[in-house]
């Protein structure tokens, strides 16, 4: 199976995805906010179609408009609900009408440009088996960077996502740290679906995270286990695939939904 | 960082004058207090929510090191004058100072207890959330280690929340989870302690136990307390001042009275 | 050893192995002309086929764009690889099907036998493998004899139907409208029904006046994009008494190249004669 | 414009969708579930091509798949927080997981079949300029059944809404409330989404149940409301549509966005 | 419904005896009461949380238009046996009778007032939260329309919050909720009150005028209520019987013991 290139590099490149899907997915569904992960890939197909016809490279473009979006889903809840209880529950609307209108508008930048692209479809499914080395150096340095920022912003995030309104009172500004953080996962998803496709990296984001977090578990085991239940997915999915000859997005999700309803039993189970 | 100054409770303190008719206090020298400045004052703060004016010219400090009890009725404004301090809420008029800073520079030094505060992740355990508020506004990782947990399970055993630590929040009583949260005001040893009804839901005894324990703190460790509550039976011999709001009025008195 | 040869759609394949016969082994993906080329999942069999082949065809210009990186994630300096649209350059470039365009056909083969003329020889060849060579000579003769005669037949029928107006329900065929000098009236409602999206009002307004005004000479569909409007100007299309002509996007499996073409063009030519 | 059939078809087709989607959108956004009402339609994805490969019709294997979705989508969270703290925040990543699973699944049936697949993709973008009169018989049809359930279900559903805890102490079913909405929505989208596209339909439950709550109506003005803008909406997009060439939804999901834009300021200037 | 059923207070009524000593009580007569069933009775019950008993074997029953008060320390179970009233709670053992029947086939007829509430829609006012709980679990279309709206008006004038009724709740201070909360408890004429700690957050004189309420609905409407507070100096002289919790017991009392 590794006697083939193709598939040494699709291993280290999931491999790199999962493990930052892991750490980044962690926060996103302990704050309740999967929905953004999922939006932010579709936008990053208006920016990518978007790009295309201004001439800018679609990697680009998916990363312009997902880093907008994210400033955008990250800024609309005040986090303070006092002085605003109308937008307390917005944060789901708000996200649904940016996925929208940006759907809406990576279809008129497809109509404008007059290419042939059904790049919706394209970069849902991903293509995993097709990562050169080029790609696969890109993956890495970016992935590097998103971590490095997760680092940073770790434990001002952890705070503000278990205990929002005495970190607001110590002084965390929770819309820079909601916007932070959105760009972040806005990043991680332009840079990791553009090489394995939205559908691989949505699962391993929200698969893992909502395992974990279901168990219970303490947030640096969580983290940690998150990671290690991502990678294995990754590269689980990936050597059923070669057996089987079912797509590796197939296998990865399903393997996060049973991962999610076995940590779901073994909770129910004692209770 | 102040838990091994000296005590600055002075006992023959006198009652202050209801603040509109007071002399201005100036900040850094309230009369018979230490020489410090006070720990908290407001110089001529008027509070609104909307059109609505709560509290209008409001004067008055606190000395560091007292115990002081706020009252005031339902929706008089208790919650947002505690706010303010926080610098959650902009005063419309006037100025707060605390330790004679501006609120912004010393939210570190102040330890927060919310009327009511989201749970976001009510399946963590009140150590898990204790911890994360551990430095929590720092940039890095998040704290781990043996200090962490020592200073996690001194604030918890102060508050009477050891045995709640280990549980989901979620799964804990009204007052289980308020002496939780307590343990959280206490963990990084502030300077200023504010405390939004921190008896509400806590059985009598417990009240009687927090309160001691907020009285020693002042005592021993010079942690000057604002406390809101309903009626002032449970502080009753322990606390220093009465701040009372009434009226968009604000007015202190020794508690005594 | 015979030439590993590897396509993304069969009929290619095809063409390569009547041009090679025992001299290629052939293997390809897409197979049935029901399954929509654009949003085409890949598996590690495809890939690991495509990693041992020798020569990779594929059609090119967005039409198959999973290929390109799963090439580059396999570099293999030996290997050859042949994007058909790269091969006819002056193609439409919105319109990525070249299945039924003989110049494309032709540039295949031509390409196709000087390379694996120069893979048989390159080893000291055997008997066998110049007995090959010269049966690849002798299958590209042939197969130039019929792309001859394709072009004759578009070319003859070019006169009569040169500036003839037809509608399309998804871009197929566009080769031979473009060889018999056909007019597409509907080029915009064509792209959009490919890339599902919606199509803009008044194209659909114009295409149905043209329709209903029988201003075009055929209505040609894509059985594979069975979508409720095209379904419906079908319908207006019957109704008004103009031909619809159902092409497919490349030939079914078990039918040759060739005939596919011969057939297309036959109805066509049924379908844009029946109102003279 | 109107005197082309189609286009007269189109109008009475999105009003008709509209109106549904007005009406049950409130709710979705109300309950915050959005993020459900996404996956919902991409949920009919995977129904309809397993649909295609057993030989039912498109339509049909979205609406079970739909159902079936929401179902699991209405089931997970027990709503009773004491009873299960652990699954209180975890209804957004079990939607994530059910998304991914189910387009993974779409994915194997798509790679499986040996028929026309198209049929089942364009349902996807749907085809709103594609409507005869035996769909729009049809879509009246499960129009009016949709909202006869919906007006069922309207009273303990607001009342399970707005104050769970005390509904579920007053003996109201929360899990069997939160599946029959779930189901309803389920069929909703699959029904619109065959006609109209999934864009235009999500455009349409969002956007005017985000702007009516977010301008603090109370339910029924919301209600009305919200279903009045969106036929407004609807309308204006395709009116737009035909005197600028750029596609529907474009204009539907733009119009979505800036309501809520509008009402967000109108709400926050008085602040 | 009850509204103008007599008054069914007896003020003879002896305390009851500790439930694990005391004589059964057979539950469609109490000694003393009137001959109707009790409102609310427990027979041997046991409750838990998880492996944890919370009550063993309790037994009591409360007469109807009675106003007892359930007292116990954090966590000792009272809202868990409020839970239990209602259904949500399974006991481990034993039954629960209101007004001689299943409690599930009664819940309408009780008005709860639950400790902590999730508030989905904080932007909706008082008064919409309150008119959603109208025949909510029946289906049909919301309610509307001047008769609704006269109930809604009359419950929150009743409970001190007509003026709150139409701000959004997430405006609102706890204890100006907490009464727009009761309203809500009030509003379908309830035979049985069950309130969780209906004082707390409460201002002084809004607990004096919420029991004096409570008390009225009691002796002029014939209400049962059963309601849990910290300490009995808010409901001393109101109160007809004191239920206690204390180590997995359940003390029913006179209230003026
Ligand atoms: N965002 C807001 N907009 C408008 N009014 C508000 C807002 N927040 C609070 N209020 C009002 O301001 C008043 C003061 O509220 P606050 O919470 O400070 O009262 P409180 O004294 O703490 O009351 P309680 O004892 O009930 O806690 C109340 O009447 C409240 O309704
Ligand atoms: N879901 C649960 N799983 C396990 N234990 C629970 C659960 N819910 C509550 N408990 C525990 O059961 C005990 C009783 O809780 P309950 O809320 O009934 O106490 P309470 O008497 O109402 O306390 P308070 O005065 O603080 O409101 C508490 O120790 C609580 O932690
Ligand atoms: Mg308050
Ligand atoms: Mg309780
Ligand atoms: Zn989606």
């Amino acid at each position: 199976m590794l006697h083939y290139e193709f598939m040494r590099n699709a291993f280290l490149a999931s491999g790199c995805v999962a493990i930052l899907c892991g750490f980044v997915g962690w926060f996103l569904v302990l704050r309740g906010q999967s929905f953004a992960g999922h939006a932010l890939s579709h936008i990053g197909f208006a920016g990518a179609t978007g790009a295309a016809l201004i001439g800018l490279s679609p990697l680009s473009g998916m990363a312009l408009a997902a880093i907008l979006a994210g400033v955008v889903l990250g800024w609309e809840p005040t986090g303070d609900l006092r002085k605003d209880p109308a937008g307390a529950g917005h944060r789901d609307s708000v996200i649904g009408l940016v996925l929208a209108a940006s759907l809406g508008l990576g279809l008129v930048f497809l109509q404008w440009q007059h290419a042939p692209v059904s790049s919706a479809t394209a970069l849902l499914f991903g293509n995993i088996l097709g990562i050169d080395h080029a790609t696969l150096g890109m993956l890495f340095l970016l992935t590097g960077l998103c971590l490095v920022g997760l680092g940073a912003l770790a434990r001002p995030l952890l705070f503000a996502s278990l205990d929002p309104d005495l970190a607001a009172a110590r002084g965390l500004p929770l819309r820079t740290m909601a916007c932070a953080f959105m760009v972040l996962v806005a990043l991680a998803t332009a840079v990791c679906s553009e090489t394995t496709g939205i559908l691989l990296v949505f699962s391993l984001l929200v698969g893992p995270a909502a395992t974990t977090i279901r168990l219970g578990l303490a947030p640096l085991a969580g983290l940690l286990g998150s990671a290690v239940l991502a990678l294995a997915l990754a590269w689980g999915g990936l050597a059923l695939s070669w057996y089987t000859d079912a797509p590796v997005s197939f296998w990865i999700s399903a393997g996060a939904a049973l991962c999610y309803l076995a940590a779901r039993g073994y909770r129910a189970a004692p209770a | 960082m102040s838990e091994t100054a000296p005590p600055r409770f002075l006992p023959g303190f006198s009652p202050r004058l209801s603040p509109r008719l007071s002399i201005e206090l100036s900040p850094g020298s309230p009369p018979g207090s230490s020489p410090g400045t006070p720990a908290l004052s407001f110089v001529d703060v008027t509070l609104a929510q909307g059109a609505r004016i709560l509290l209008e010219g409001a004067c008055f400090s606190l000395p560091e090191g007292s115990l002081t009890v706020l009252t005031g009725a339902n929706g008089h404004g208790k919650t947002t004058l505690f706010r303010t301090i926080l610098g959650l809420h902009a005063p419309r008029k006037g100025e707060v100072r605390i330790f004679g800073r501006m609120p912004d520079t010393m939210r570190g030094a102040i330890g927060y207890l919310p009327q009511d505060r989201r749970l976001p992740a009510p399946q963590m355990t009140g150590r898990t959330l204790i911890a994360s508020s551990w430095n929590g506004t720092r940039p890095g990782l998040p704290g781990w280690g043996r200090r962490i947990r020592q200073r996690v399970d001194g604030a918890l055993s102060r508050a009477g929340a050891l045995h709640l630590a280990d549980r989901p929040l979620g799964q804990l009583s009204g007052g289980e989870r308020q002496r939780v949260f307590l343990a959280g005001a206490l963990l990084q040893s502030p300077r200023l302690l504010v405390l939004d009804e921190p008896l509400s839901g806590v059985d009598v005894q417990g009240q009687a136990e927090i309160v001691a324990l907020l009285h020693d703190l002042c005592r021993r460790s010079g942690v000057t307390i604002l406390l809101s509550c309903h009626g002032l039976d449970a502080v009753r011999g322990r606390a220093d001042y009465r701040l009372a709001i009434a009226g968009q009025t604000l007015e202190l008195s020794d508690a005594a009275l | 050893a015979p030439v590993r040869v590897f396509c993304a759609e069969a009929f290619w394949c095809d063409l390569a192995r009547g041009l090679g016969g025992d001299a290629v082994r052939t293997e390809s993906i897409l197979v049935s002309p029901a399954v929509d080329p654009h949003d085409f999942q890949v598996t590690p069999v495809t890939v690991r086929a495509l990693a041992s082949a020798d020569i990779v065809i594929w059609t090119g210009g967005h039409y198959d764009d999973w290929i390109p990186p799963l090439l580059a994630a396999q570099p293999d300096p030996g290997r050859q690889d042949i994007a058909i649209a790269d091969l006819v350059p002056d193609t439409d470039r919105a319109n990525p099907h070249l299945a039924d365009d003989p110049a494309a056909a032709r540039a295949l083969i031509d390409r196709l036998s000087a390379s694996l003329t120069t893979r048989l020889s390159r080893h000291p060849a055997g008997a066998e493998d110049s007995v090959m060579i010269e049966r690849i000579a002798r299958e590209k003769r042939r197969y130039d004899r019929q792309f001859d005669a394709l072009t004759g037949r578009l070319d003859a029928l070019r006169t009569r139907y040169a500036g003839l107006p037809v509608a399309v329900g998804e871009p197929v065929g566009g080769p031979v409208f473009r060889a018999l000098g056909l007019r597409v009236v509907d080029a915009d409602f064509a792209l959009a029904t490919m890339r599902h999206e919606d199509p803009s009002p008044r194209d659909v307004a114009r295409l149905e006046d043209a329709l209903r005004g029988r201003e075009v000479r055929a209505f040609v569909t894509n059985p594979a994009m069975r979508v409720p409007s095209v379904i419906r100007l079908e319908r207006i299309a019957r109704e008004a008494g103009i031909p619809v002509v159902s092409l497919d996007e490349f030939p079914p499996p078990g039918l040759s190249w060739q005939d596919w073409m011969t057939d297309r063009i036959d109805r066509l030519q049924r379908a844009l004669d029946r109102h003279e």
